[in-house]
């Protein structure tokens, strides 16, 4: 083992030995130190939000980590490469740059008796996002997310002055055995927190006002149509029936017509997390 | 845990030849510390009687306890065991030798050396003696899977003696523990105190018949001989030349260092492998 | 000034890391080894001065010289010693582990002497005319056995018995011997002294007629594999060339073979033939092939002192009228042959007798007795060794302890003196002054194996010799002063006019075959009653080399017919009674007889010439 | 009551069902560790191996359990190392796999050897010609490493990964995955190899005894290989087994064909090599040793159909099968030849073991038989029991098979179809 014990000679074959021994010993120990090293980083850099995100989308089915131009049509099949963060997106960037300006008709797309307002923009997870004059932008819960949670039993909002980050967690809603974390759709500081009662859970002052990471104008319909799929798919894989309970439109608390139904998976699947 | 031990005296009875001689092999210094000398045996079968005086006589030299009430002749420790052998026929053409089986020494990358995982098993340089060191052993066993011979043996029951007879204990070899594998080492407690009887003499080597193991010294038809392969006088040096001696297992090329000897030619074959089952075998032995 | 934690635990690290450089840590890891060496239980040998010491095994007749290895002064380890006078430096495996009997779980702790005493005391006293105070000696040819002679000749009717001498007490020369027939003798496992008869092997032709494959058998130069039993029918053909018909159909072995051997023997001699049971008809045998006084000789015993002579004579327990010995002391301190007990029971009397074994153990008679006082045993004991049977000149050897018995130990004969009011004096000495008076032999001293004319010698030194190992040996085959054992009360009579001169008086001839008990029995193993060393356990448990006391092996046909098949266990039955024994199949023995190891229980049951039957446990 | 621990959206038995279901293997456990208890404290004189039978059970269970365990290096190296995606569906379970019968095999060896507090002698003063030390350091390191593959797998715990430093930790982990694997996979080789070899050597046996290349007999690589080509077979196995238990799917199709396909390409190189290695051995090795091969067939009941059974029955035949995509393709023809190859593996190692312990070498040996003591069978129970409980628990509170979540939706929307088309 070591040249001061017995028995040990400076044969070639106790050198050959004991040196793939040593290597792979450091080897194994160096990787579980750079590993320990990495995650202190880390942590001390507060990337536990964006390192969540990451492993939630990496264990979303691949399916759902579709890109927003696979809904559009403008692909047939593309898995988002930046974890649906389009800010870093080239591809995304040119096609926006070559696609019409879309004139909007009506002021507010209805989908199958939601409404989704133009005036904002909206996030994957179903948050909406809406810039005020004073330069703050207002977060809260698309309709699709509000029928979800229905009346939520629960809503950790978190305290103003803190931050939140684009696909961090924003908010926690409790609802029957589901609780979810709300994906933030801005990076930037909480000035004040509303709920579900208000008409916004939070103000924000973002960082910059830039949200090409969200969908809105004429992107919406084919995204919530997508979403009612997935919903429907959820819904019957935790053995509910298989279609809406009013034939179509999604009643105020969808939760409530499905008792049976595993809601936590329903909004795990929904609001993307894993 | 060697002490001197100058009440063993060579055996004329047993060495009959062995006249006091050195060893005439003299090495350069640098070669000597590799060969001194190759300790064998010669065993005449045609001698053996089976009357057992080896075993016993081994187990009071090495400190073997008695059998535990479980132990049975293939949990038994006998580092030195009397085989009955016979010529597999039935009724008068039926005919029996005695082969006494110790560990066989073997020369040639010896089998039990080099699979033990810790160093508990060397050859001496010095004298070709395969030692086993009880207290460096982890009681793998894998040494005796190597072993062609069954010369070693597992400790399976913690060493027990009756009240008083630990007192018959021989001071020179440790008893060993539950668990752990030995087997015969030409009595090296024997070896040990020729060397200092020898160093006290200011000889350089161990003189011939000053050192001779336990069974060799109790065998009463002296069946038993043991010697230098390398000084040519030496009775098994002579033995090895005999038209008549055999090793067991030969052809496993470990050149083992024990030559059994019997003018019966049948007894010759015992050195060859095992037959297939003939359904005559013995029920004993 | 004040220091950090953080300081004190950088600095612990620190120490800790340096210290994994010095080689301290890797010895005491290494040396962990060595400690785990000493579990508790595991005895550590006691160290010591090592020296040796020399004696005579006393364990049987031949009484093999020995050197004990000892540590301070316990002897840890026995050897032969070379040159010895008759063992030449053999030791069998019994003596090789004599010194582990003090030891043996199973010995013989404390015995009631006073009552024993007050109980023979009470007998004697009313013991009737027609009844006998008597001593049964195992090991006859001791001096004690001559203070229980004279004990004997001293009170009325006492009788003095003793087991039949081997050969009738005639001694054998093994070295004149150009041929020997073996009518089943284990010539080569443990007859005679093995040192003896291994040195004369070389010169003689070996001939073995046994049913099965013996030790001997393996390594005779010629095997006659007869037929179980018929031994005697070949020695009275091979005597009488008339009888070779019936002696063929009985042995199996065709005429021819028989008168081949009958020619080799008369023609290739000095001839002797020995037998397992001294068959008379093998004596008749060597009678005729002229083995007297050539290979035989009259056994003999050193001198002895002239007060010694008023002696009663040596009987055969047969020879005892049945329901006469109201007082019997047994000597079995030493092993000896045995006699099943009940062959001597039925020699007591009725009411109440006084049986007193005087053993080590309560192996033997002492199941029997109503008192078993604990004697001293070998190598603790002193004693002299009895003649042995291949020693044709007189010897005398002393046992000579090698440990202190322990407290309580009973010695026989100072007891049956004191019983029987004469005085034993020092046995020993008288007699080896007794030797030394009458000036001849030679003395041989074991441990510069030097031998000395006896002339040359002062009586003091003599005495000294003996105890500290050494034989004294008579020079010609009969000294003029030796004492003839046995019956052949005159060697220079001619043999020819007293045929039954050497025979054993009382051996049961069976001659027909006995179909209560068809299976002959063989001894396959060195007959002895008392306990071997737990060491024993190597040859019989850790390898199937010998059996276990107390089996049987049988060939698988014998078992078959016996009904035992397959069982590890049966009941063997003689004309004496049964005992259990453990069953081995073994297809060496042929069918029809018994390969027996025996132990006190079966040699309980065991006479010479047994023929047994064994039946379902 | 567990829910919280179980991963959203997969579903599992409830707590009550799941209690019985381990209750049997608690109790076979509990047993399996009374007899070896009882093996440690009274020593080894509790089992009925002995001086000529000095390997017993126990060795045939820790070859055969680590050739079985071999699926998890193997899984590893064709994931990280080859980049095979298809395989990431089972590589935790493989991982599982490895963790359980590596430790259980090093568990049985602990109570195997005569003096266990002495386990660190071999590190202490290794004997480095010795296959067995590099047998143990290697499946030493190689547990270690398992171990460290096992934790994400852990860390990814729906609960544990709500702790920051875990989900970090976690994460920057399963980033230098490969790096363990690559270590993995050179220190199976090697211990595989070693555990072959542990027979190849040993000149003293000609049944076992064999030639090769420098200081490595045949048997060296054999065992590589056989091991290589039953490690996939054993996950798939056990992939079957887990859905058919649980009745889920947890598995694509493709993943497990995969499986199969590998494995009996593997097997399939396996079962030449091993063929000309026989024949070497029979016409050359064995005689050169004096020792006729046909001799050693002799001895009942290892008669030359062992040979056959273990070649061409559970060799060559799953191998075809294997290799058939019209017969991979079916469930039952796949699942039953990677059995029959798990059992031929099986079988070698049995061979290797016992059979080499058997036959004998003196010419006036006997055929050696062996028959284990209860004491051994329940340490042998305690290793199957305590298998089983690691998996089982890991099966329920931990991801073994990331597509399971996927494939439930997939059900769900082959049965929604109608539905939706019906919605337009």
């Amino acid at each position: 083992m070591l040249p001061w014990n017995y028995g040990f000679h400076w044969t070639a074959g106790t050198m050959i030995f004991m040196g793939a021994f040593y290597t792979v010993v450091v080897i194994v120990a160096s990787t579980l130190f750079s590993a320990a090293l990495r995650s202190r980083r880390a942590l001390r850099g507060r990337q536990t939000e964006r390192i969540r995100w990451a492993e939630d989308f990496h264990d979303l089915p691949a399916r759902d980590r579709q890109c927003r131009h696979v809904l559009t049509g403008e692909f047939g099949y593309r898995e988002c490469p930046h974890a649906f963060d389009c800010r870093q997106c080239e591809t995304h960037s040119h096609l926006v740059a070559r696609r019409p300006p879309d004139q909007a008709s009506e002021p507010e797309e209805d989908i199958f008796g939601m409404a989704f307002p133009l005036d904002r923009v909206y996030h994957r997870g179903h948050t909406w996002v809406h810039s005020e004059p004073d330069g703050t932008v207002t977060v809260g819960l698309d309709d699709l997310g509000r029928r979800l949670l229905g009346e939520p039993d629960r809503v950790d909002l978190p305290q103003p002055g803190g931050r939140v980050s684009v696909n961090g967690t924003a908010w926690h809603a409790h609802k029957r055995n589901a609780d979810v974390r709300i994906l933030s759709p801005v990076d930037g500081e909480i000035v004040a927190t509303g709920g579900p009662d208000a008409p916004w859970y939070l103000k924000i002052r973002p960082d910059r006002m830039d949200f090409r990471n969200l969908l809105g104008g004429h992107e919406i319909r084919p995204w919530v149509m997508r979403e009612m799929e997935r919903l429907q798919l959820a819904l019957s894989a935790e053995g509910a029936a298989p279609t809406l309970a009013d034939g179509g439109v999604p009643v105020q608390d969808i939760a409530a017509v499905y008792p049976q139904a595993d809601w936590d998976a329903v909004c795990g699947e929904m609001f993307l997390e894993a | 845990m060697i002490a001197s031990n100058p009440a063993i005296q060579p055996n004329p009875a047993i060495q009959p030849n062995a006249t006091i001689q050195p060893n005439t092999e003299r090495q350069p210094s640098r070669e000597r510390k590799r060969a001194v000398s190759r300790y064998g045996m010669s065993i005449d079968l045609d001698r053996c009687t089976g009357c057992g005086a080896c075993m016993v006589a081994c187990a009071v030299e090495n400190n073997i306890p008695p059998a535990h009430e479980g132990a049975t002749a293939r949990k038994g420790i006998t580092w030195i065991r009397v085989f009955k052998v016979d010529n597999g026929e039935e009724g008068p053409a039926r005919r029996s030798v005695f082969v006494p089986v110790l560990c066989q020494q073997c020369g040639e990358d010896t089998p039990c050396v080099h699979v033990c995982p810790q160093q508990a098993v060397e050859v001496d340089p010095a004298t070709g003696i395969v030692g086993q060191m009880p207290e460096r052993c982890l009681g793998c066993r894998y040494c005796m899977a190597a072993c062609p011979y069954h010369a070693r043996f597992f400790n399976w029951w913690d060493p027990a003696w009756p009240a008083g007879m630990e007192k018959t204990l021989n001071p020179d070899v440790a008893p060993r523990m539950r668990g752990v594998v030995e087997k015969c080492n030409f009595c090296h407690g024997r070896w040990h105190a020729a060397k200092e009887r020898a160093a006290a003499a200011g000889k350089p080597e161990i003189e011939a018949g000053a050192y001779v193991p336990a069974c060799v010294e109790s065998c009463p038809t002296g069946a038993i001989r043991f010697g230098d392969l390398k000084d040519s006088a030496s009775e098994p040096a002579v033995a090895a030349k005999d038209a008549h001696s055999f090793r067991l297992l030969e052809k496993l090329g470990t050149e083992p260092k024990i030559y059994y000897r019997s003018k019966r030619d049948w007894v010759r074959q015992v050195a060859a492998a095992p037959k297939p089952p003939s359904g005559k075998e013995n029920a004993r032995g | 000034m004040q220091r950090t934690r953080r300081e004190i635990l950088l600095f612990m690290g620190g120490g800790a890391a340096g210290a994994m450089l010095t080689p301290a840590p890797w010895r005491l890891v290494t040396d962990a080894a060595i400690w785990s060496e000493n579990w508790p239980g595991i005895p550590r040998p006691a160290r010591g001065e090592i020296t040796a010491r020399y004696t005579n095994c006393a364990l049987c007749p031949a009484g093999c010289a020995v050197r004990a290895r000892c540590v301070a002064g316990q002897p840890v380890s026995l050897a032969g010693v070379s040159g010895g006078p008759l063992s030449l430096g053999a030791l069998c495996a019994f003596g090789l582990t004599g010194h582990h009997l003090p030891y043996h779980p199973k010995r013989l702790k404390q015995g009631t002497p006073e009552e024993a005493a007050a109980a023979v005391r009470g007998a004697m006293a009313k013991c009737g005319p027609s009844e006998n105070i008597a001593v049964l000696d195992l090991a006859p040819g001791r001096s004690a056995s001559w203070t229980y002679r004279r004990a004997m000749a001293a009170v009325a009717n006492g009788v003095y018995l003793a087991p039949p001498l081997p050969l009738g007490g005639a001694a054998v020369n093994l070295a004149k011997a150009r041929i020997v027939l073996s009518l089943g003798a284990p010539l080569l496992d443990g007859w005679g002294t093995p040192g003896n008869v291994h040195a004369a092997r070389a010169n003689f032709r070996l001939v073995q007629a046994e049913p099965w494959e013996s030790r001997t058998a393996a390594l005779a130069d010629e095997w006659l594999p007869i037929r179980p039993g018929s031994e005697a029918a070949l020695a009275l053909a091979l005597t009488d060339p008339k009888t070779a018909a019936s002696a063929a159909q009985a042995t199996g072995l065709t005429e021819k073979q028989i008168a081949g051997l009958a020619n080799e023997l008369r023609a290739n001699g000095p001839a002797l033939v020995l037998s397992a049971d001294d068959l008379p008809e093998a004596m008749a045998l060597n009678q005729a092939l002229g083995a007297w006084g050539q290979t035989l000789a009259a056994g003999s015993e050193a001198p002895l002192p002239d007060v010694w002579k008023k002696a009663a004579p040596e009987r055969v327990v047969a020879s005892v009228a049945d329901n006469s010995i109201r007082v019997l002391f047994i000597d079995e301190s030493v092993p000896g042959s045995h006699i099943p007990w009940s062959a001597v029971e039925k020699k007591l009397v009725r009411d109440n007798p006084v049986v007193v074994a005087f053993a080590w153990s309560l192996e033997g008679y002492g199941r029997h007795a109503q008192f078993t006082l604990p004697t001293a045993v070998y190598p603790e004991l002193t004693g002299d060794i009895p003649p042995a049977v291949d020693s044709p000149a007189a010897t005398f050897r002393i046992a000579a302890p090698l440990v202190a018995p322990p407290a309580g130990m009973t010695d026989p004969s100072a007891f049956i003196a004191k019983a029987t009011g004469i005085d034993p004096g020092n046995a020993l000495q008288e007699r080896a002054d007794a030797i030394y008076k009458s000036g001849q032999g030679t003395l041989f001293t074991y441990a510069d194996a030097k031998s000395t004319p006896l002339k040359d010698l002062k009586p003091a030194d003599f005495w000294k010799s003996l105890n500290e190992g050494g034989a004294w040996i008579a020079n010609a085959a009969v000294g003029q002063d030796a004492i003839l054992r046995g019956d052949c009360q005159s060697p220079r009579g001619p043999i020819a006019n007293r045929p039954a001169g050497c025979l054993p008086a009382n051996l049961p001839h069976i001659g027909s075959l006995d179909t209560a008990f068809p299976l002959p029995v063989a001894f396959s193993e060195p007959q002895s009653a008392s306990l071997t060393s737990p060491l024993m356990s190597k040859l019989y448990q850790d390898s199937d080399l010998r059996m276990p006391p107390n089996t049987a092996a049988l060939h698988p046909d014998t078992a078959r017919a016996s009904g035992i098949l397959g069982a590890a266990r049966a009941v063997l039955e003689t004309q004496y009674g049964r005992c259990a024994i453990g069953v081995i199949p073994d297809a060496s023995v042929p069918p029809g007889m018994l390969a027996v190891a025996a132990g006190a229980e079966v040699l309980d049951i065991c006479g010479a010439l047994t023929r047994a039957k064994v039946v379902a446990a | 009551m567990d829910k919280q621990f179980i991963t959203r959206g997969v579903k599992r038995c409830s707590s009550g069902k799941f209690l019985l279901w381990i209750l049997p293997w608690v109790a076979m456990l509990i047993f399996g560790l009374y007899s070896a208890g009882l093996c440690l404290v009274k020593g080894l004189n509790q089992t009925n191996m002995d001086n000529r039978f000095a390997f017993g059970l126990w060795i045939f269970l820790d070859l055969t359990v680590i050739a079985l365990g071999a699926g998890a290096f193997f899984t590893g190296f064709l994931l990280y190392i080859l980049k095979m995606k298809e395989l990431r569906a089972v590589i935790n379970s493989a991982v599982v796999i490895g963790v359980v019968c590596y430790s259980g095999a090093m568990c049985a060896l602990a109570v195997d050897v005569g003096q266990p507090l002495r386990f660190w002698f071999t590190f202490w003063y290794p004997n480095v010609h010795s296959m067995l030390t590099e047998v143990t350091f290697c499946i030493t390191c190689y547990l270690t490493v398992l171990m460290i593959e096992y934790l994400p797998i852990v860390l990814k715990n729906r609960k544990l990964r709500d702790v920051p430093e875990f989900l970090v930790f976690e994460h920057e982990l399963h980033k230098l995955i490969y790096v363990l694997a690559g270590v993995g996979t050179f220190l199976s080789f090697f211990h595989q190899g070693s555990l072959g070899g542990l027979y190849g050597v040993l000149r003293g046996r000609p049944f076992a005894f064999r030639e090769g290349l420098a200081i490595w007999p045949s048997t060296f690589f054999l065992f590589i290989l056989s091991a290589a080509a039953v490690g996939p077979s054993f996950v798939l196995l056990t992939s079957w087994l887990v859905q058919t238990i649980s009745k889920k799917r947890l598995v694509k199709p493709e993943a497990m064909q995969m499986l199969g396909r590998i494995s009996g390409l593997l097997l399939a190189v396996y079962v030449l090599l091993k063929t000309i290695d026989t024949l070497v051995w029979i016409n050359r090795t064995s005689p050169g040793n004096g020792f006729p091969a046909a001799q050693y067939y002799a001895w009942h009941p290892f008669g030359t159909w062992i040979l056959f059974t273990e070649i061409a029955l559970l060799g060559m035949v799953p191998a075809l099968i294997l290799l058939t995509p019209k017969l991979r393709a079916r469930t039952g023809w796949l699942v039953s030849a990677a059995a029959m190859a798990c059992c031929g593996v099986a079988l070698n190692r049995f061979v290797q073991t016992v059979q080499t312990l058997a036959v004998p070498t003196l010419s006036f040996d006997k055929f050696m038989t062996y028959t284990p003591s209860w004491q051994e069978v329940g340490t042998f129970l305690a290793v199957l029991a305590y298998g089983v409980l690691v998996y089982s628990f890991s099966f329920r509170y931990f991801q073994l098979f990331p597509d399971e979540r996927e494939l439930k939706l997939e059900v769900a929307r082959v049965e929604e179809e109608p539905a939706l088309v019906g919605r337009y």
